[in-house]
């Protein structure tokens, strides 16, 4: 299977749950999700055969501010989760947007076991909760870390400053 | 074919032979001529392009500006930051700054020698009595 | 031959002072041997003396949940023990200074005191590196123990004595029994490594698994005993098996040749094994090591 | 001691270790010597590098990534230059292709020697572990040799390499490849008929296909199953598009695969090295890359010594990137390791866990300190001599 024949594949497999899709690299589909089709559209390439999940990749959007000001707590906006899977060259990364204020996306781990890890970062870093994992414990980040600051956020400037 | 204890001829071997331990302080290797040590600047040809100070990933190099009309600059280089990377020389485009490997056991237990500047003797003293003058006048005023 | 006074003998010959100095010496002519095997330097002639200074000089730190008396008297026991049995052994090839018939057997439970009071150094505390170690200790001493007991026993059969100084005399008198028991001593050989908790034996205090094993807690001068007390087990060891198999101790120059000898191999064989898993040291011990040594026996007693 | 209900004894590894060269925590539930559970817990050197690189330029950004870990520092900041220069569309000359595919490749000869080594000391095997490292010197002095440092070798910058390979060089190369090459092959010899040695890596900590596959295995470990999963024959990147390699495995699954995997690893690393330095293409060693890198996203993928190196790096417009996520080999072996430990003896955990070749540094990149003053976190040297004193008043 090359390259253009796999992303083929992967594009009419996940055609009920596209939103819109795009070709940011030559051997790159990102398909953009809802958020509640997550598990479905894992399964349909976990049945498939089609790649392993590779990563979790977390990205901060908070809304842009206004012009001079900076980024705070206070800000709104939305988190961007990726899950891409690869497959040989290609590489199909499922795009899902979740506002600040209601951070909740399914787990993975009832289809990829593995990826608790991933998750367990998620939350740490973003504060995304994680509707169902089997493991809330603090991962990389210390026991005494405090509530509600999330290193990967934009606003986050350090500890004891915002 | 399995065997027990396959590596004894090695081991035999070994009994006579030399040990492959360095004995390092008292016995030193030479080091290759790429080895990257100390930083060094040479003022002559430098044009205070800064572009060494902002792709220094430790901020481990200043460039104080002397007089900007007449090139003249001095380095302030913080050898306790500095990670070798060598990528100030890389992006030196008037080839200004050198690591040499001659000098590279840089340990030590004060931080006094991390510190170290550079530039033309005459306009670091000249600096240095400015200072001074400065660091006079602000005693002065607290009296 | 000579006799010692017994005062003397408990003190500085051969029981105390002499055999602190030759247990560190031994130790450390086997750590040289091995690093030399493994390309390596090695420690310097004095190390182990100046480990144990070090160590004797230090605070010695009694853990929380354990009983005090047992952790501080543990060590002095096992040494005690090692001691003890060196009055029993013809050691630097004199003649031992206490002889009865039946010594034999006395100086096997001596030493194996060492390791019991290493077992029980272990379970006193709450470590669980020190449970599992100590778990482990007492399942290794169980298997080694009958297969290095039985390899000990063909020379006293030979012999028709359980007495030490005979069965050295015996085997001064007639041709080496290494000859005739090639078995006997290999298994005997590989026992007291077991006994010494040696690799491919280290099973019980396999750092990357457990730390120290039973001794992960002790420090300080309990440490420093258990050091030294396996140091003597390994002298008073090399002097047992070579005094049976290699042609008996007549005289000191012959104990340190015969004795260095086997340490030689004792290294070597060190060097070449990876650690035997303990269900690997058992299953070797029972299904290989007590068979051999009984076979080893059957034909001792046949012939 | 920690009982809990049903009487199962808990036995911790780490955070520190002799098992584990770096802190890492384990948590394994044992029934006698038999594993029934088993967690983790990372992050002891989280160094916030995702986080940093936000506030660096993009060529800072390639030494800090390049410190994420020592032993596999050369593929980071080549992933990090790789995927700066797809974004920026700089095509970069081929002598400095080849250069980073060189370099890449010593270092995986370091890293495969070194794991050996680790991997035997583990078992208890030290002379080996001694004789290995002793040969690892080779390559770590032709490292040393070529980039002037033995690790963080910093040969990468945007736009290509900064150090040249002159014949002299490449002669001294040759010879240590005919040394390491013969080295390799004895352990290789080695490490599959000692038994001794294989009773603790034979059918130990088997993983098969279908799980390797399933689990997101990557590199050696996945390779070991007999799951073909090689960056470098997938998707040819560097100077692996003119010389191919070929993707080693074996389908045992155990840790005895793991090894002769990575050592049959080292012979064809060998095999690559001598072609690159018999056709080294000539030509400048880099290329110029704007400051300010156009916008766009890219995934840029590269195999480091232990699996499959994930790098996500966004670009404003700016000369600082938007965000960079390291998804490092390690991460995804953690799980498919800790889901397998189960009903293995607990004399077998250490080698289990390091059959993946785990680099806790490589997974954990967070937490940055910077106010040292007001932070009672952060004492200076004075103070702890100071609570020193007190404490044993």
């Amino acid at each position: 299977m090359n390259t253009t024949e796999a992303l083929a594949k992967a594009e009419t497999l996940l055609g009920s749950v596209t939103v819109s899709s795009d070709r940011p690299q030559e051997n790159r589909l990102d398909i953009d999700i809802k958020t509640e089709d997550l598990q479905k559209s894992i399964q349909i390439l976990i049945d498939n055969e089609w790649g392993y999940l590779s990563a979790i990749v977390g990205v901060d959007r908070p809304d842009k501010p206004a012009d001079g000001e900076e980024i705070t707590a206070d800000t709104n906006g939305k988190v961007e989760i990726l899950y891409p899977f690869c497959e040989g060259n290609a590489i199909v990364t499922l795009r899902l947007s979740v506002p600040y204020d209601n951070p909740v996306v399914d787990t993975i781990c009832t289809i990829i076991p593995s990826a608790t890890l991933y998750e367990r970062e998620m939350i740490e870093m973003y504060g995304i909760e994680i509707k169902g994992t089997p493991d809330t414990n603090k991962l990389l980040l210390p026991d005494d870390w405090p509530e509600g600051q999330y290193p990967l956020r934009k606003s986050f400037k350090g500890l004891g400053q915002s | 074919m399995l065997q027990i204890g396959s590596l004894v001829g090695n081991v035999l071997q070994s009994l006579f032979k030399r040990p492959d331990t360095e004995l390092y302080p008292f016995e030193k290797k030479e080091v290759p001529p790429r080895l990257r040590g100390t930083l060094v600047w040479n003022p002559d040809k430098c044009t205070g392009c800064m572009l060494c100070v902002k792709d220094c990933p430790a901020n481990a190099l200043e460039l104080v500006v002397l007089d900007k009309k007449n090139k003249k600059f001095m380095m302030r280089y913080h050898a306790d930051r500095c990670i070798y990377c060598s990528q100030c020389v890389v992006s030196c485009r008037m080839n200004c700054l050198k690591m040499i490997s001659e000098e590279w056991e840089l340990a030590s237990a004060q931080k006094e020698p991390f510190f170290v500047e550079y530039g033309k003797s005459e306009e670091i003293e000249q600096l240095l009595l400015e200072k001074e003058a400065q660091s006079d006048a602000e005693n002065n005023g607290q009296e | 031959m000579i006799k010692v006074t017994p005062l003397l003998a408990l003190l500085i010959f051969p029981g105390g002072l002499f055999l602190l100095n030759i247990g560190m010496f031994y130790e450390w002519i086997d750590r040289k041997l091995v690093a030399r095997f493994q390309n390596r330097i090695g420690p310097r002639w004095f190390q182990p003396l100046a480990d144990t200074i070090k160590l004797l000089a230090k605070e010695e730190i009694i853990p929380e949940k354990v009983h005090a008396g047992l952790f501080t008297f543990l060590p002095v026991f096992g040494m005690a023990g090692a001691l003890a049995s060196a009055l029993y052994v013809p050691l630097a090839g004199f003649a031992p200074s206490y002889s009865f018939s039946g010594d034999l057997i006395v100086v096997l439970y001596l030493l194996s005191m060492m390791t019991l009071c290493l077992g029980l150094a272990g379970s006193n505390t709450v470590n669980r590196f020190s449970l599992v170690g100590a778990t482990r200790t007492l399942t290794q001493l169980f298997s080694y123990e009958a297969p290095f007991m039985l390899a000990l026993l063909g020379p006293a059969i030979l012999t028709q004595s359980w007495q030490i100084s005979e069965i050295n005399f015996f085997a001064q008198d007639n041709i080496w029994i290494l000859v005739t028991q090639p078995i006997g001593f290999l298994v005997a050989l590989i026992g007291l490594m077991g006994k010494l908790e040696l690799p491919p034996f280290d099973a019980p205090e396999a750092e990357t698994e457990i730390v120290s094993g039973a001794l992960t807690e002790y420090s300080g001068r309990g440490l420093a005993l258990f050091h030294v007390g396996k140091d003597i087990e390994l002298v008073i060891g090399l002097t047992l098996v070579s005094a049976f198999y290699l042609g008996g101790l007549a005289n000191p120059l012959e104990f340190v040749l015969k004795t260095l000898g086997l340490l030689v191999v004792m290294a070597l064989l060190q060097s070449l094994f990876a650690r035997l898993r303990i269900d690997q040291t058992v299953g070797l011990w029972w299904r290989l090591g007590a068979l051999l040594a009984l076979i080893q026996l059957l034909v001792v007693l046949v012939f | 001691m920690t009982t809990n209900k049903t009487n199962k004894f808990t036995v911790p590894i780490g955070p520190q270790h002799p098992a584990l060269k770096e802190p890492g925590h384990f948590e394994f539930t044992v029934d006698g010597e038999i594993v029934t559970g088993a967690t983790a817990r990372l992050g002891y050197v989280h160094r916030g590098i995702e986080k940093a690189t936000e506030s660096r330029n993009w060529i800072q950004d390639v030494y800090i990534l390049e410190r994420i870990c020592g032993i596999c520092s050369h593929v980071h900041a080549m992933a990090f230059a790789q995927g700066v220069e797809m974004l920026a569309n700089v095509e970069i000359p081929p002598r400095a292709r080849a250069i980073r595919t060189l370099i890449a490749e010593l270092e995986r000869i370091h890293s495969h020697m070194l794991w050996a080594g680790v991997a035997a000391h583990e078992g208890g095997f030290d002379t080996l572990f001694m004789y290995i490292w002793r040969d690892r010197e080779t390559v770590m002095e032709l490292l040393e040799m070529l980039t002037g440092n033995r690790v963080n070798y910093s040969a990468n910058v945007l736009g290509g390499v900064k150090f040249d390979v002159q014949q002299d060089q490449i002669d001294e190369i040759r010879k240590g490849m005919d040394k390491l090459e013969e080295r390799s092959r004895y352990y290789l010899e080695i490490v599959t008929t000692d038994e001794t040695f294989l009773g603790r890596t034979r059918s130990i900590g088997i993983m098969d296909k279908k799980d390797a596959a399933v689990l997101g295995a990557v590199g050696p470990t996945a390779r070991a199953s007999g799951v073909e999963r090689d960056v470098r024959v997938d998707v040819p990147y560097a100077y692996y598009p003119d010389f191919p390699t070929v993707s080693i495995t074996d389908n045992a699954g155990d840790l005895e695969a793991r090894f002769v995997v990575r050592m049959k690893e080292v012979l064809e690393s060998v095999r690559l090295i001598r072609e690159i330095l018999d056709h080294l293409p000539e030509g400048d060693l880099a290329v110029r890359v704007p400051r300010r890198i156009p916008e766009g996203q890219v995934i840029s993928r590269v195999e480091a010594p232990r699996g499959e190196l994930f790098y996500y790096i966004e670009s404003n417009g700016t000369d600082t990137p938007e965000r960079v996520k390291v998804r490092t080999p390690t991460l995804p072996n953690w799980g498919s390791v800790l889901a397998l430990a189960v009903g293995h003896k607990l004399a077998d955990m250490p080698m289990i866990l390091v059959g993946i070749d785990p680099c806790f540094s490589c997974n954990d990149r967070m937490v940055h300190i910077t106010n040292n003053k007001n932070n009672d976190q952060v004492w200076s040297w004075e103070q702890l001599r100071q609570y020193g004193i007190e404490y044993y008043k």
